[in-house]
């Protein structure tokens, strides 16, 4: 039977497996025909958000890879505004709005608060944690 | 219903392992997945809960890519690999999922 | 049945755990969501009176903890052999209104939840 | 007697104290006229040198901190290279060898190979890492 | 010439304090920083570990910052409140310092 | 007396230590500086055989392993009782010229170096 997931990433795609973990589990999740609610990236899993994250050539981009899943299945993807701002992740309205150079948030990606996290757990059959 | 419960650490050098084999209720699963498989092989600190939970009943898993990435071979007897689709539908089976990390 | 618990299981601030959880309650707690609060291993060490973390530059959390009564977040449970492992009796935290619990009452407490947010 | 070391920062500014106690370490020792050679940041550490990070206004921003210490008392201040972009943390060359569409590094710091903490530390009298 | 041994990690998550425990020589010195100050508890896993280097000579030492930021009010006797300052002295009147995280 | 020991005591894929402990090696073996490396602990589990990271989208860490004596580094210590505690053998290893120290060679191995590089 078909149910509606949350999932919330809390590992950063470099120096911890858990976003790649959390990764393959929602490409398995598809297969499987359930929904997204929505993906909350939370703690440091906000910077799988960064456009400007540069593996080497013959590694995984697990950034890239995520805007990908993103994209191609129309994933509500969060990225939880404070935990963002205060590792140096932002989009070009909170680059205004604290008058910093540059912006680094995918496209893939929006920026906001944690309610956002509890409506989708308040709608959804399953959560899940990825934890760091 | 019950709760899946997923471990991510190894209980060579961090305890969650541990708390969450002692708060494992009947018809519980335990999934053990990134450094968490070290805990399933034979020479794990908590081999000992472990085979007893095994003994009542409780389904211990461990995620086979894990354990292939890391070269594990002897694990202990009773602990079911599985994969990514499989850690899905553990996950649609169980009601909740905690993850102890 | 009640809908979401929130698991918290890190010592206050070495890492931003014990911080994010509590505030994804305090955010259930604005959106009159039902939510429960577990504090277990590390965890417990969130509730130790006499916190001064500003001599670590950062803001005390068992402020933020004694602030989740004023939201209305009422069920607070803490597991009970993660506070005798290190010494800490209910009369050395800085909440009161919170609920012991033995290792079968915390199993029982993960049955009465339908969602779980670890932390 | 004054002596010569190299600091290894291996920590975020959020999520890991250890970038905090590195920073409060560096103060005592230039207190106590000890010299830095070098301040290495590597692993998760290279998130110190971010423009980005923005915290709420009444936190302590570390990224900050350690800028004016490492122009304050002009200190030099490596992050490694492959690490950071491995993080997203870029210079603006770096943002032209990669055609992307931001740069992030402080102006405090510079990048840098691996060698930099190799001949830091084979030139000091102490070397301490702050792990995370 | 001697080696000063941090510690970062909580004794009651980590097996970093015991590792380090361990391999401390006589003439070595242990600073709990961070996390770490949790081992200076008198409910401290290693307490036992801890008394018998107290012992044996060894200085174990831990950052006061540290443990007001925490609230910790027992610690076990004969382990010294050191500061940032403190740190650096045990920092050059030991030869190599190693790191335990 | 040799200048720089690497100690290493963490798991290969989990986090980055492993692999940024073996990139400062390499470096310093590239820069002809007198390094040895030490695993102990979870470091040990990165002399593990038949490692297939690609199975978790990484590269194995075993190879780069086995690549530091090409580069001229030859101190290579393992630390046995953490062997032992994983009932890991000598010819379970992908490394034979290693070289195993019992807790007290591990002692003195830390009085015969100048620095150490901690992971």
């Amino acid at each position: 039977m078909p149910m509606k997931y949350t999932v919330v990433v809390m590992g950063a795609p470099e120096g911890s497996q858990s976003s790649r973990t959390a990764l393959a589990f929602c490409h398995a999740l598809v297969d499987q025909n359930h929904t997204l609610e929505r993906i909350f990236f939370y703690a440091d899993g906000v910077h799988n958000a960064s456009m400007l994250v540069t593996p080497p050539q013959d590694e995984q981009n697990l950034p890239a890879d995520w805007s990908n899943f993103i994209q191609q299945y129309d994933v509500d993807a969060v990225v939880c505004i404070a935990a963002a701002l205060r590792r140096g992740i932002m989009d070009t309205d909170e680059q205004s709005r604290y008058q910093k150079s540059a912006a680094n948030l995918s496209a893939a990606f929006s920026l906001s608060g944690l309610g956002q996290l509890i409506a989708a757990t308040a709608s959804s059959d399953r959560t899940i944690t990825f934890g760091a | 219903m019950s709760t899946l419960h997923t471990v991510n650490k190894s209980p060579f050098q961090d305890n969650s392992l541990a708390s969450c084999l002692q708060l494992c209720s009947v018809g519980d699963s335990v999934l053990l997945i990134e450094d968490g498989a070290y805990g399933a092989s034979q020479s794990s600190p908590c081999a000992k809960e472990l085979i007893s939970l095994l003994n009542e009943g409780t389904r211990i898993y461990v995620l086979e890519n894990d354990v292939r990435a890391r070269g594990l071979q002897l694990l202990l007897d009773g602990i079911e690999l599985t994969d990514y689709q499989g850690f899905v539908q553990l996950s649609s089976t169980h009601r909740c999922i905690q993850s102890w990390y | 049945m009640s809908r979401i618990l929130c698991v918290s299981r890190h010592a206050p601030y070495q890492t931003s755990h014990a911080n994010d959880a509590l505030d994804a309650v305090l955010a259930a707690g604005a959106f009159d969501q039902d939510i429960g609060l577990l504090l277990i291993d590390e965890g417990v060490w969130q509730l130790v009176t006499q916190q001064d973390a500003p001599y670590v530059g950062k803001k005390d959390l068992s402020k933020k903890l004694c602030a989740l009564a004023l939201y209305g977040i009422e069920n607070i449970f803490v597991h009970e052999p993660s506070l005798q492992g290190r010494l800490l009796t209910r009369d050395s935290l800085c909440l009161d209104n919170v609920q012991l619990l033995t290792n079968k009452e915390t199993r029982q407490l993960f049955d009465q939840y339908e969602q779980i947010l670890s932390f």
